[in-house]
This record gives structure tokens, C-alpha cells and sequence, in this order.
């Protein structure tokens, strides 16, 4: 079952340079060292190590907050296509079809989240956060009034926080209230003439409707804030309700989530951001827009400038649009319904609590006295993926489950069982898990103690 | 077609078993669901028509055709090299492309050993210890050298220097990286296509915290002098960031060698089509800065049997743990790219690499000869070695000329008022007498 | 790149390993390896030069871009249907595409099971409890027919019916494979499009083995008499053969109810693109015929353990154990074929297949109806229900029509010399107004 | 790790004809009763499939006379250029891409196997036999001459006994000599002025060169008879010798042997045929020859006729053409030469006894008392693919064992580590093995004394 590293295959070590090359010595290299196989034994090699891998054609992989949905294939080969496969230097007279379909991208984003205008440009959610953020930033000082603060609630992403911080931001974190959602009278504590936005998801990380989001708009732009839409729930809302609709003046959608292009085991996604139209002109640029008989990029008014490179990550658009389009409305809307019914009646068959609700696509529910962890890797023995765990913080051991639409009865019901297995098994039994996967417990301890980052840090001992 | 009549085509359910599952949850609709305040919620349509799958591809095979078909010789930061079938092939096996971050390594041992094996792959490449699981693009990459060297830094100052040929959209992600910090940004001159070392040597001082160089320039020039850069920018306590990709660093003089702290580029080089700018940001460093790193890191442990095991580690750096004190907000990154760019590169191998690289540079200069002998062209504007690419000079307006280009079926960029940059590898190397056609028919 | 520097590129062996391997083996060189005489030894050369696979994959593109491209309405027993990107992805799955025939079933379950799953998809289809594999299409599916009949007569004849329209190309099959046996082939009258019955029943005596009828017929009538030709062929004690193609035979009377003892055709149509008329053969038969079937037959069985396992059986009937006493010479099939057509079988399910076949129906009227209105046109010649296509006359010679279409971008079938053919599905249905339109210009 | 039937997960009936129906219901069947799912439960479905299932790429597959070699990935993207994919009732001048590439592959093969002429259209090697043996009987009759007999060797294929029978011959079976290769006094005895043929293989079933090839050639032509040559082997020979250099008239090639084309499963294949001149006029019809300025098909004069509704299996001839264009003269000649240095050298590894040599791309080893079969059972155990067993006869317990020019060093020794540890190990282990595959030892019996070959033969046990 273990696959040797392609450096224990074959090491073979190429001098440069000399006579033969096409440089003079001082700007070449010496050698280079890298494996050398042929094409059978890299099938194979990558072949095996597939199969020590778990992807969403395996079984249900109900991770909260990361909308693990199946990846339609034909999305793969519409992104193939060669003739989409052009150089982001091109003339725009040129690329015609790129860019009607990122206008058109940009089009249907705006009006699945209620919103004016929407920039394609920010490579993964984190960077569309960021783009939001700077968004927000730039109209705050074109108002002539810098801002300092940005509020955040305990139980938001992680990616929240860091984001702020990165953009100069102080992190103003705001505690939840009772029923796991926003606390106004903390809220209410918070806001100031200080505060440049509040990030928000919604449905929250725990499954449930921000239902006081009218007040909590009033309460943020009364002050002159922004309301931040987090996007990485909206699996949870298509055709039902809008950020836009909500108070909501910038978001940023997770395709990678919500319009299910493929995780790659990490990435890419892209992470666009809407805005309403006040906000429009500070988006990154360049967008696109429709000319006389065609479409042109153009760059907003006081645009922030740049997020990345060229113009985001293109094959993840494709797959995107692809998605948005097979769907259509009835069949976005349909999505998040089933979403939530799926997460409803996986709810309704585990035994361990949850201590929130109403929950619309994920639950948090709480391991009690078992470690949250421990009952992760317990899950595996059972074949299927387990939640997101200890995360948010607000659910004392909390397993956030979300199951996405795509799952049927008999495999949510294969997933209660893995719960409810590992709900009556002893501490001894779940920390020792999991003994059926391909590795058992590793050790991150020891990962983490002594850093061996690549096959050059290898001792004798691992080989 | 599903037992699923109306709605999404990827969701399983029947009518029945919706009202079966319905009725065990204890509501009568799916929209008793929803607990969402009849203020907000949205009543109308998007106005977005469901379109079958055969459609679809019909529609948009249709609309990608608008696209003009051009023979591209375009570079600056985005190559295409020729991406064998095996790296499609093996990528698109769902066990990979379609799992997430490996937050559960007991069953994901498969993806982390190819991180693993990219990680080192760089790290033979730069010479340099440590590199992440991968950065958006090379723009980031750069954007984050920055950030790690405000936190690391040793030099007192606040500027960061990049090249006055940088790309504006390099730059302007960099200036939005450093935003929310003290840091500034500021460039330094270039010297017939290599950096102007006694002007650089000028600029930096201690209020410098990090130089930025390329290798080979945005305009294909291959830098000369490499190792005085590095020695001048650390006399002043500075971090060397110097840009790259994986296909020139085969080749090229070894990062660590001439004294580079970090290593930024791209790796989309090779892995990926011409994908309209989509990237794969490489970053190794020191290690020192191990802990300052932004990004995933994949290590090697130890599982419950003793056997090897890898699992991504010192996450105490990550914004899931550290949150507003992380090295950075990156999240997902590019890893199915890099799993691509891995296959890519050993199934190259050594050799293959080595080879790759020459050939850019042994083509380009030949490309160069070529256009130099068109009347009205002299090339290399640049009196250097070159990779891939190299600028030349049209003697009539550089616009006109790549307009002319165009209608022949022919992309070039335009970089000045008389240059016009060109770039070659073999997916375009077939046209090239096509090509010094058109320039002879145009120029 | 490969550390093997010249040879195949598919064999790993450095010179090294090479040198190091055939002195394990005791010998000086790879030539001392052959034992061949040096009066048959060959030492010229082939004169087949390498090419890269980048290089191979450009000559080929280039080499297939010299087919005109045309809209095709071609069909008489090679179809197009839109095969869903799932059948791609799936059957490229190097575990199925690359195994051999199942005959170590402990670790080729998952073929095995597709193959009873295809199995038993056909048993639906036709009604008929025994199907096999796969032959290699529907010509050789009738001559194994043929001789099936042969082997289990009951009737004392040598003669096997087939319709007067039947494609030279099935017909040519037929004839050589019934070649080896006391068999001759003889052809029966049609009327207006289906079977003249009462020719039929004059032609068929205690001397015919097997009738073979086609529904849809290969000019796309669908046959209206089945119940009927299947009594009076059993009346005689013949085999009655039923040709037909897996999407027909979604909406068409099943084969077991109106008497087929055999069913043979097509299940191309499902799985594969337009491929040149490559095939996937089916052969479905009565209970009574088990032990005579030709081909491969996945059944169930035990393991060890006791549960459920999937295994290649009957294995006595093929020639790899009965020699020239087997069933057929038949060894390699078409299996991964049939994988193909069973993922899209399954993944139309069947409110899809009915949907398809359906739409074959109402396409195919649509056009005829639009194709009569055309001045010159009169369609369909025949007065029946069609299924895909139809024959249309054509007031002017139908080869100089057929000519003009082409040049319209065009093809259609010239069937008579005032007879075209033409074949309507849901991946030429977008072309219809074109196609009329060209109609009109050219009729 | 067991994945239910489809019809387990969903039977859906569909009532066909009514109201809606374009057919009028004496036309139509009643109902339609299959499986209705989703595209994710099917993606799974089949991935799990895939996971039961050994191919090239999960590890060696030393099958003797199957050459399982690696298959090249890009012959599959080849294979699916949209511009290839045309229908054969085209006209001729609109598809010169096609009838290209064919000519060239006609020609290639040709020159490979010392033949004059090739017909592409049999669709795998037994139905290249078949064409053979018609074109054998086409040409004896034509000299107004029928035979009625055909000579094979005990060790050949079955399936050149079964083909000579389809064709009307009967089959003479000629024994082998002791030294494992043809008996040149049997022969002379079996030839006559009945031969037909001699069908032979070349090195034969346990890897031997007929030394002898020039006389046997010379008994057979004698006697009038044509020499025909099974392709099966004929990865042991090339650039080496050619079958028509040996006096063979006839041959066929296994295209998804010789020239890595993928087996699937058990096919599709293609069983191209080559002739000598005098034999052209025989083949099946239609080939392609040059025209001015293009490329034609047409009838050779006394074709023999179909074997293929159409051209035969179109997407295997264009993997085999790229394959042959990849390797090129100096890759086919060093595939065969690695192919024979694999089995020799692994030969040598092995601690069972190979009493026939010197051999080439292949070994008949014999497990002696053991069991073949169950030896290969328990080489299953140790994750490899086992040899062909039981066959030929002339070896008895025979593994007949061919690892192809794709294994390395490593693998070959794993496979030898995996004959040894069977070598040493009692009838009992080998009799319950295998123990760590996906099914245990298979009841061969209980198939086909009850056999149960679709869903619908289930009874309620087995659900």
C-alpha cells in the first residue's frame, strides 16, 4: 500500500552547461538532480497514490463550510476547449468569446447575489475578501474619512480576520449571542465612527439565518460602515434570498462551493466580488462591459487596482459559468433547497446534539465528552468523510456537517451511521482510530517538531 | 436524465423520497425550511435559463470560436509549453481533482505525497529548503515576499524595490499587498534589459527591506549579475526576492547560489495550457523564515504504525488557526496546478528539462537572427542572452505593426512605440517562418 | 523524458540497468538473446520515423483537418448520439481501460460487474433472458446468428432469409460466415418500406433455418407486422432474428413479445461518438440457446466467503477451451465498448431512453414533413412511421443532389437514383433549417 | 468493499405510449424498467467499479500471449479528434483525412511484417484469422483447387482451431517435438494435397523461434499449401525478422498487443491482415489506395468480401497508427529487444522450471505438483497479476509468463518475489487463496451450474 517518493525510484543528476549549451557557465547552473522514470512508472506512480485519496467520487464528504458538492464533468471539457485556451495579452479585438462570457459570468453572479457590479478577478475567497475589503477601504477614503476598524464575529472564517488584518484593519471581534447568531446589543457596543465594515455570513457558520439582518444593517451603515457578505454559505440561499437584498454592499462568491467547480485538494477556486453600485467604481480592475456590437474591458473609475496577476483563475471561471448555466434558476434554487433538507434530515438521524437551530444547509453539532477529533478519525473507519471539527468555537466540540444537495437518503443515511457508531464507542476506541485507511493516526506533533519539507530532508532513517 | 424531474440535474432526489425525508424532518415544504425573514427574501427570478449539457457545449464551443484564431507568440509572465496527455489524464482522476484540502491526512496520504514531491522538486530547483504547496500566481508571490519581509526584516527601512519594467499588474499587486502596512514601494532602474546594478546599489540603503529581480526579465533577458545583486542587497541587511519560473530555473544560475532569501514565480509553466493569465505562484525560502512562511506546507511524520505518513504541518502559521495573526489570508491555493506542474516535470525528468530550457533559449535567439535580417526589425533590442522572448525594434510605429500581425494571424505584444516583444517556444516554434513572413510582409 | 535515451519511450531501462540486466542473464548483448536463423534474420530497416508525442499529435490534427467539414444526416446503421462527458471520464479510468478479459475474476470485479450490468440492461431491452458481452457489431452479431440457427436447427433447411435492402456490407458478412457451413443466404421481398409479409410467407419453407427481420429498417421504417413474421417463421420451425439498436429498442415492441429468438444490432449508438462505423454487436437469446451462444456471458456466483461474486462462465462454449468445437472463434470484443454504452444507457435511465428514442420518432416525421414542402422533394417515399431517417425522392438525379449538398457543407445518403437518404438526431437537429434551406437551393 | 447492482439502487418503470407517444401503441413496447440515477450516484458507482479492478497501470500484467503493455496516453487523445470522428458512408473526397491516415497504416504494417499488401477491416485478431483463412480458401479456389484440411500446432491459440472450423476446414492437429517446437517428420506426415494451411506462430506459445521456419515454409508450399502467421507473438521480433522474410503468406497483427492499444476490458481490438502479392486480390474489400493527388478506396478484384459491417474498429487503428509513429524503426526494434531481455531476465529470477528454450518475449514455467492455477491465485495475494496458466498444454502446470519491454528492474523482481514466496508454499495456502482481494476464490461451478446472467435472474437471496 506504500508508495516509495519518485526520489526513492530514481535520482538522476543532469550536469549543465558546457560546451554544448547555449550559455556561457556563469549564468547556467551546475546540475540539476531530479528524478528520471518513464512514462508507465509515472502512471502508476500517480495512479497509486489516487488511490490513497479521498474526492467526492468516493462517497459523501460532508465538510462544513467547504460545500463539497459533485463536480458535473462536462464542466471539464467545456473549460478544454482550445479555442478558450488564448493569452491574456491579446488585443481585445481578438478575444471576443472570452470576453462575452466573463461579461456574461459577471452578469449572472450580480444578479444570483442581488448585486450591481461584480469583479472576476480575485483567484479563491480569500482573495475576494481581500479585494472587498480594499473595496471598502478605498471608499471610506474617498469619502475622506479613514476608518480603522473592521468587526468580525467569533464563529466567522478564519480567512476574515486575516484578511482584515492584511488590509491595515484592526479586528474588532464581536462574541454571539445566545441563539448563535449577532448579538445587536454587542453589535451595538461595537459600531463607531471607526468601523469600515462588518463581515458577515449568512446563513451564519452554524447553519443558522442572521434573522435580525435588517437591524444589523441599519446599525452598521448608520454609523457609516459596510456590510461585508462572506460568501462561502450561499449554497444555503440561491433563489431565496440575496445579500443584496439583505443590507449586504459587497460579497464575494466561493464558485468553488456554491457553483461547484472542483476543489483540486485545495485549490484553485475564485473568489469574485459583487458590490452594489455605489461601490462599483473601486472595483479591481480591468471588467468587462458590452461596446458597440461587442465587449471591452475597462477599468473602474477609482478602481483598487490589481489582485492578481492576469485576471483570476480562468479555467475555475469556465467551470463556473458552465455550472450557473446548467442549473439555471430553477435548478440554483432547487440546489439550496435540497441542501438544507439533506442537512435537516442527517440532522434528524444522528444522536449527538445540536445545540442551534432552525439550520438551513449545515449543523454544528457537539461531540459532548468525546473529543470532536477523535470522533473525525473514528468516522473514517466507517468509509466516509467526517465534518469539519472543533470549528466554530461557539459549539464546544463541534462537528459542523454539511451534507450539500448532491447526497441521496441511503448515503445520508450511511452517514448517520458513522455518527451514531462512533457516538457509542469509549474514549480508548476513538483515540485510537482510525486502523481501516490507507495511513493510521499520524502524528502531527512530531511533523510539526521536526520539519522534513522535502525528500532532501530525508535521513537515512526514512529511506 | 435523473429520477429527479425538475430542478438541479445533480441532486438525487424523487418527488416521494423529498416528501419521505420532508416528513422525517417534521415539515410540510421544503420551504418551512427556511428561516428567512419575509423582508428579505427574494421573490423574483434571476432570469437565468437551464441549458442541457449537449447544449451547452454546443453554445459555448460556439462562443469560444468568437475568439479569433491567432498563432500567439506572446509572453511576459504566461508561457505555454506543451502539456502531455499523461499530466491530463492522470489530474482528472476524481480521487484527486475532486477532494479537498487535506485536513484529514489518514485519507488523503495520496495527494499530500504529490505536494510533498512538488515541494522538493522546487526546493531542487531554487536550492533553497523550504517551498509551499503553492501561491495564487507569481503577482502574490512577490506581494507576499514583501509581507514576509516586513515581518522578518532586518533593516530598519520601508521600501520595497522592483524593477521599472515590472508588470503593472505585478506592481499593482503588490501595492495592494503592502496597503495595510508601513511598507512602500518603489522601483529601480534597468540598464539595457538587465538591472542597472550601480543604480541599484544607489537605491538601496537601510531603509531598504527588499529588493525584487527577475530572472530573466519581463523582457527576456537573461540577468548577468546576479551574484553582485544579492551581495549588495544583503550588505544593507535587505531580503533578495528573486522572480523566476521552472522552466528557466532548470537552466538558470540556482537561486540559492547567488544568494536569494526567497524564490517567487510561476510554475504554471508548466502543467497548464495558455489558461488567459491563471497561474501557479511558486514561494521557497530560507530556513529561517520557515515560520514566516504564507501558504500550506506539506511534512513527513509518523502515523500510529510508525510508517511514514505526511500531513500538512505547522498550520499554527494559517489563518484557520492564527487568524488575524497569520502569515497570510491564503486559504484554498492552487494545489490540483501544482499536482499538474509535478506530473508535468517528472514526466520531463532532468533531462527533459534541462533540454526545454536550452531550447528556449536557443530559439529564441535564433528568432531574434531571424527578425534582425527583416528590414525595418533589429532584435534583440537588448544586447543579452534571452529566454523565450526578446523585445525588437520596429522602425515603423510598433501599434501598427502588431495590427498587421494581427490580421495575418499573429500575436505579438507591443512594449514600446517601436518595440514589439516577441516570444517563442515549441508550441509556436512550427510557425515561425509564418511568422518572419507576415513580419517581412508588415514591417 | 525518460532515463531510456533512444529506443521506445515506453521502456524504462537505463544503458546501466540494460548492461546490468543481461549479465544476470548470462549474456554479452540483446542480440545473443534472439535465437533466430541469420537467413530469416531482417536487417533492413522500416523506414518509419519517430515523432515526439507533441510533434504526432500536431501531424495527426492536421491529417484529420483534411475531412471536409460537414454536417452529416448519415446514418443506415451507424449513428450519432450526444454521449454525456461522464462516459468519457469514467471509461478512461485506466483500471477499465487498460485490464484485460476477465479471467482472474478475484481482482476484476468491477469490469465484471459493468459487464452483467450491461447484461442485463439488454435483457430489458429485448425480453429475451440470455445476453452476452458483446460482439463486434450488428453484421457479425446476424452471421453469429446464422450459425447459432445452424447448430440448434429444428427445421431440416440451409436456408437463411435476410430483407432485399440489407447493407451490402452485413449481407458480405453474413456470406462469409455461414461460408464454412451448409448455409446459403437468400434475400426476401420489402413493401413500401417494410416487410412484404406475404412474399415472406411464400419464401419461408421446412428449408429456412433463420429469418432476419430489421425494425427499424435500414431505409428507418418501423416494421409493422412483427407479431405476424414471427409466427409464421416459428409456424416453419426457423429461428426468427430480430436486428434492431439499443435506443429503438427503448420505444419499439420488445423483441420477446412479438417471438424474436434472437436479437442482434447495435449498441453503439449508445457510448460512442461517430466513429466510422466501429460497433458494438449485441446478442440476446432464449434460455434454450445458452450453451450454443457465441461470446463472453458474465454470471454470478460465489466467493469463499460466501458473498456475491461476479465471474466470466459458460467458458466451455469458447474457443479458448473448445476449440474448434467452440460456439465461435470470437476472443477479443468489444467490452470496453459496452462499458461505454452502459454508463450512457444508465446514465439516461429510462425516462431518457424513451425520451431519445421518442424524439428519433418526432424528429425524423418533423423533417420529412419540412423536407416534402421543398419543391422537388417528396418525403418520406415511404408510408410508414419512421425512426431517425427516411428516404425522400428527388425529382432531380439524387447523386448530383447529394453532390450539391456537400458543397452546402452537407451529407446525406444517395439510396436510388432518385433516393436520398437522410438521418435526423439531436446532434444534427440544430442543422435542420440549414439543411432545408440547402435543400431548397440545390433540389 | 461491495458496491450494489444498479437495478439495487433504483428500478424505475417507465409506461411507454399513451396519448404523448409519436407512435401508436401497436408499435411500442409497455414499459421500460431500468435503473434511474443521478450522475453523482453513477460517478460513484463506476469509480468504485474501477477501484475492483487490475489494470497496466495498477501494477505488472505478465499474461503470456496477451502482451499487456502500457498504453500511451495521447493515442487517446488522438483517437478523440472531433475531425476523425466522421461516418464511413461519407463520400470518398470528403474524407481524405481518413483514408490518409488508413493508407499510411495499411503501408506501415506492411513494411513491419515483410507483407505486400493489408486489410485493416477485421476487427480483432480472431477476426484477422478468419479474414486470413477466407483469403487462403479464396486463393485455393481460385487455383480450382479446394482443400479441406488445416494444420496447427497443439500449443497454437484456440483460436486458430476455431477459425479454421468457421471457415469449413477441418483442423489436423500437428504435435509438438521435444524440443517444443514443430515436429518436422509430424508435419511432413500431416502435409498434403489437402493442406490449406499451416497456421503457426512465430516465436510459437512458449516463446521458441521455429529455427526451422525455411523448411517448414518449403513442406508446406510443396505440398501447395500457404503458410499463415498468427500475429499474437509478434512483439518478440520486431526489426528482428519478419514473418514474410519467413516465408509466411498470410498474417494477421494484433494491433492491441503488438502496438499498445488498449485491451479494455477484453476489446476492442483489431486484427489488421498482410498477404504477399499473390494473395492481394483476395482480401476484403474495400482498401485504400493513392489516386491523383489523393487517396481512394477500392475492391481488390477477387476480394474475399466483408468481415466488418464497415471499416472495422476505426478508433483502435488510429491509436495503433500513433503508437507505431511514436516508436518509429529504432523504438520498435529496441521494444522487442527489451521485451525479451524482461523475460529472460525474469526467467532467471524464478525458482520454478522452464523446461523449453532458449525463449523470447515469453516463458512457460511449470509449478511441477503445485497447482498453476492456484499458484496464480496466490500470486493475487501479493499484489501482482499472474501468468497464463494451464496453457499450452505441452507444459504441464504451465505459467506461461511475458512481462513486456514496459517493467523495470524492480518490478520484474517483484514478480519474481511473488512466484518464489508460491514456490515454497503448500497446497493448502495456494488452494485458499487468494485472501486479500476484493473477492475470494470465485466458485467457478456454481456460475455455471445455475446460471444467473442478468439482474433479473436474482433471486430474493442474492438481494
Amino acid at each position: 500500500e506504500y508508495e516509495p517518493l519518485l526520489s526513492e525510484k530514481d535520482s538522476t543528476k543532469v550536469e549543465v552547461g558546457g560546451d554544448d549549451s547555449p550559455l556561457p557557465d556563469d549564468l547556467t547552473r551546475d546540475s540539476l538532480e531530479l528524478p528520471e522514470l518513464s512514462e508507465p512508472e509515472l502512471a502508476r506512480h500517480y495512479t497509486r497514490l489516487s488511490q490513497m485519496n479521498y474526492g467526492v467520487e468516493t462517497g459523501p464528504y460532508p465538510l462544513g463550510s467547504c460545500t463539497m458538492k459533485y463536480n458535473p464533468k462536462f464542466t471539464e471539457d467545456v473549460a478544454a476547449d482550445p479555442n478558450a485556451a488564448i493569452h491574456p495579452d491579446r488585443s481585445e479585438r481578438s478575444m471576443q468569446g472570452t470576453l462575452e462570457m466573463l461579461y456574461h459570468l459577471q452578469d449572472y453572479l450580480g444578479r444570483i447575489g442581488g448585486m450591481d457590479a461584480v469583479t472576476l478577478q480575485p483567484p479563491a475567497g480569500a482573495a475576494g475578501e481581500f479585494t472587498g475589503i480594499l473595496v471598502a477601504k478605498a471608499y471610506h477614503e474617498a469619502q475622506g474619512n479613514e476608518r480603522s476598524e473592521v468587526i468580525i464575529p467569533a464563529s466567522a472564517h478564519g480567512t476574515n480576520f486575516a484578511t482584515a488584518a492584511m488590509a491595515g484593519y484592526d479586528v474588532v471581534e464581536l462574541p454571539s449571542g445566545d441563539d448563535g447568531r449577532v448579538d445587536l446589543d454587542a453589535l451595538e457596543a461595537a459600531v463607531s465612527e471607526d468601523t469600515a465594515a462588518l463581515m458577515l455570513t449568512n446563513p451564519n457558520t452554524v447553519g443558522l439565518f442572521e434573522r435580525d439582518i435588517t437591524e444589523i444593517a441599519e446599525m452598521v451603515h448608520d454609523v457609516g460602515g459596510l456590510l461585508y457578505y462572506d460568501g462561502a454559505n450561499l449554497n444555503a440561499l440561491l433563489g431565496r434570498a440575496r445579500p443584496g437584498d439583505m443590507g449586504f454592499d459587497i460579497m464575494h462568491y466561493n464558485v468553488h462551493k456554491t457553483f461547484a467547480t472542483p476543489h483540486g485538494g485545495g485549490g484553485p477556486g475564485a473568489g469574485p466580488v459583487g458590490v452594489v453600485d455605489e461601490l462599483a467604481e473601486f472595483l479591481s480592475s480591468p471588467q468587462v462591459r458590452r461596446n458597440d456590437g461587442g465587449f471591452e474591458l475597462f477599468d473602474p473609475e477609482h478602481s483598487i487596482g490589481k489582485v492578481h496577476g492576469f485576471y483570476g483563475n480562468w479555467l475555475v471561471l469556465v467551470k463556473a459559468y458552465a455550472y450557473i448555466a446548467r442549473l439555471g434558476d430553477e435548478g440554483l434554487e432547487d440546489a439550496s433547497a435540497k441542501a438544507v433538507l439533506n442537512a435537516n434530515y442527517l440532522g434528524s438521524q444522528i444522536e449527538y446534539d445540536i445545540p442551534y437551530g432552525p439550520f438551513h444547509h449545515e449543523f454544528a453539532a457537539t461531540s459532548g465528552e468525546q473529543d470532536a477529533a477523535d470522533v473525525a478519525k473514528r468516522m473514517l473507519d466507517y468509509g466516509v468523510h467526517p465534518p469539519t471539527t472543533k470549528w466554530p468555537e461557539m459549539v464546544p466540540e463541534a462537528m459542523l456537517t454539511e451534507p450539500t444537495e448532491v447526497e441521496n437518503r441511503e448515503t445520508l443515511d450511511d452517514l448517520a451511521t458513522a455518527f451514531n457508531a462512533a457516538h457509542g464507542e469509549d474514549d480508548e476506541t476513538l483515540e485510537h482510530a482510525p486502523n481501516k485507511t490507507t495511513a493510521r493516526r499520524i502524528d502531527q506533533v512530531s511533523a510539526a517538531r521536526n520539519p522534513r519539507l522535502s525528500w532532501h530532508a530525508l535521513g537515512d532513517a526514512d529511506e | 436524465m435523473t429520477r429527479h424531474e425538475q430542478g438541479s440535474p445533480y441532486a438525487p432526489h424523487t418527488s416521494e423520497e423529498t416528501a419521505a425525508m420532508l416528513d422525517v424532518v417534521g415539515v410540510d415544504s421544503e420551504e418551512a425550511l427556511f428561516d428567512i425573514p419575509d423582508d428579505v427574501a427574494f421573490t423574483g427570478e434571476f432570469g437565468i435559463d437551464s441549458r442541457g449539457e449537449r447544449e451547452l457545449r454546443g453554445e459555448l464551443s460556439r462562443l469560444f470560436a468568437k475568439n479569433d484564431d491567432l498563432t500567439e507568440f506572446l509572453g511576459r509572465g504566461h508561457y505555454d509549453h506543451y502539456v502531455p496527455s499523461l499530466v491530463d489524464n492522470l489530474s482528472l482522476r476524481s480521487e484527486f481533482l475532486t477532494s479537498y484540502t487535506q485536513y484529514q491526512p489518514e485519507i488523503t496520504q495520496g495527494f499530500l505525497q504529490v505536494l510533498f514531491e512538488y515541494q522538493s522538486m522546487l526546493v531542487e530547483l531554487t536550492g533553497l529548503p523550504i517551498a509551499n504547496c503553492s501561491m495564487y500566481d507569481a503577482a502574490t508571490g512577490i506581494a507576499e515576499a514583501a509581507r514576509l519581509a516586513n515581518r522578518v526584516r532586518q533593516a530598519s527601512g520601508t521600501t520595497v524595490l522592483v524593477p521599472e519594467t515590472l508588470r503593472a499588474g505585478k506592481y499593482g499587486v503588490v501595492e495592494n499587498y503592502v496597503g495595510g502596512t508601513d511598507l512602500t514601494l518603489d522601483s529601480y532602474p534597468m540598464d539595457d534589459g538587465n538591472v542597472d546594478v550601480d543604480a541599484l546599489a544607489d537605491a538601496v540603503g537601510d531603509d531598504t527591506v527588499m529588493v525584487y529581480v527577475e530572472n530573466p526579465t519581463v523582457r527576456g533577458a537573461i540577468e548577468e549579475n546576479l551574484a553582485d545583486i544579492g551581495e549588495l542587497v544583503h550588505d544593507e541587511d535587505a531580503l533578495f526576492c528573486l522572480g523566476s519560473d521552472v522552466v528557466a530555473l532548470s537552466l538558470l544560475e540556482e537561486p540559492a547560489s547567488v544568494g536569494a532569501d526567497v524564490v517567487v514565480g510561476e510554475a504554471e509553466v508548466l502543467g497548464l495550457p495558455t489558461s488567459f493569465g491563471m497561474g501557479l505562484g511558486i514561494f521557497a525560502t530560507r530556513e529561517d523564515y520557515l515560520r514566516q512562511v504564507p501558504g500550506r506546507l506539506v511534512g513527513i511524520s509518523e502515523d500510529a504504525s510508525d510508517r511514514r505518513a505526511y500531513t500538512l504541518t505547522l498550520q499554527t502559521r494559517e489563518q484557520h488557526i492564527r487568524k488575524e495573526r497569520a502569515t497570510s489570508n491564503i486559504c484554498t491555493n492552487q494545489a490540483w496546478v501544482a499536482l499538474r506542474a509535478a506530473i508535468h516535470a517528472a514526466s520531463l525528468g532532468p533531462s527533459g528539462l534541462v533540454d526545454l530550457a536550452e531550447d528556449c533559449v536557443r530559439d529564441a535567439a535564433e528568432l531574434a537572427a531571424r527578425l534582425d535580417d527583416v528590414s525595418g526589425i533589429q532584435a534583440p533590442v537588448h544586447d543579452r542572452h534571452h529566454f523565450r522572448e526578446f523585445v525588437a525594434h520596429t522602425d515603423q510605429p510598433a501599434a501598427a505593426v502588431a495590427e498587421d500581425l494581427e490580421a495575418e494571424g499573429f500575436a505579438v505584444h507591443v512594449v514600446g512605440e517601436h518595440e514589439i516583444q516577441v516570444c517563442v517556444t515549441e508550441t509556436n516554434a512550427d510557425h515561425v517562418d509564418a511568422l518572419v513572413a507576415a513580419f517581412e510582409e508588415v514591417a
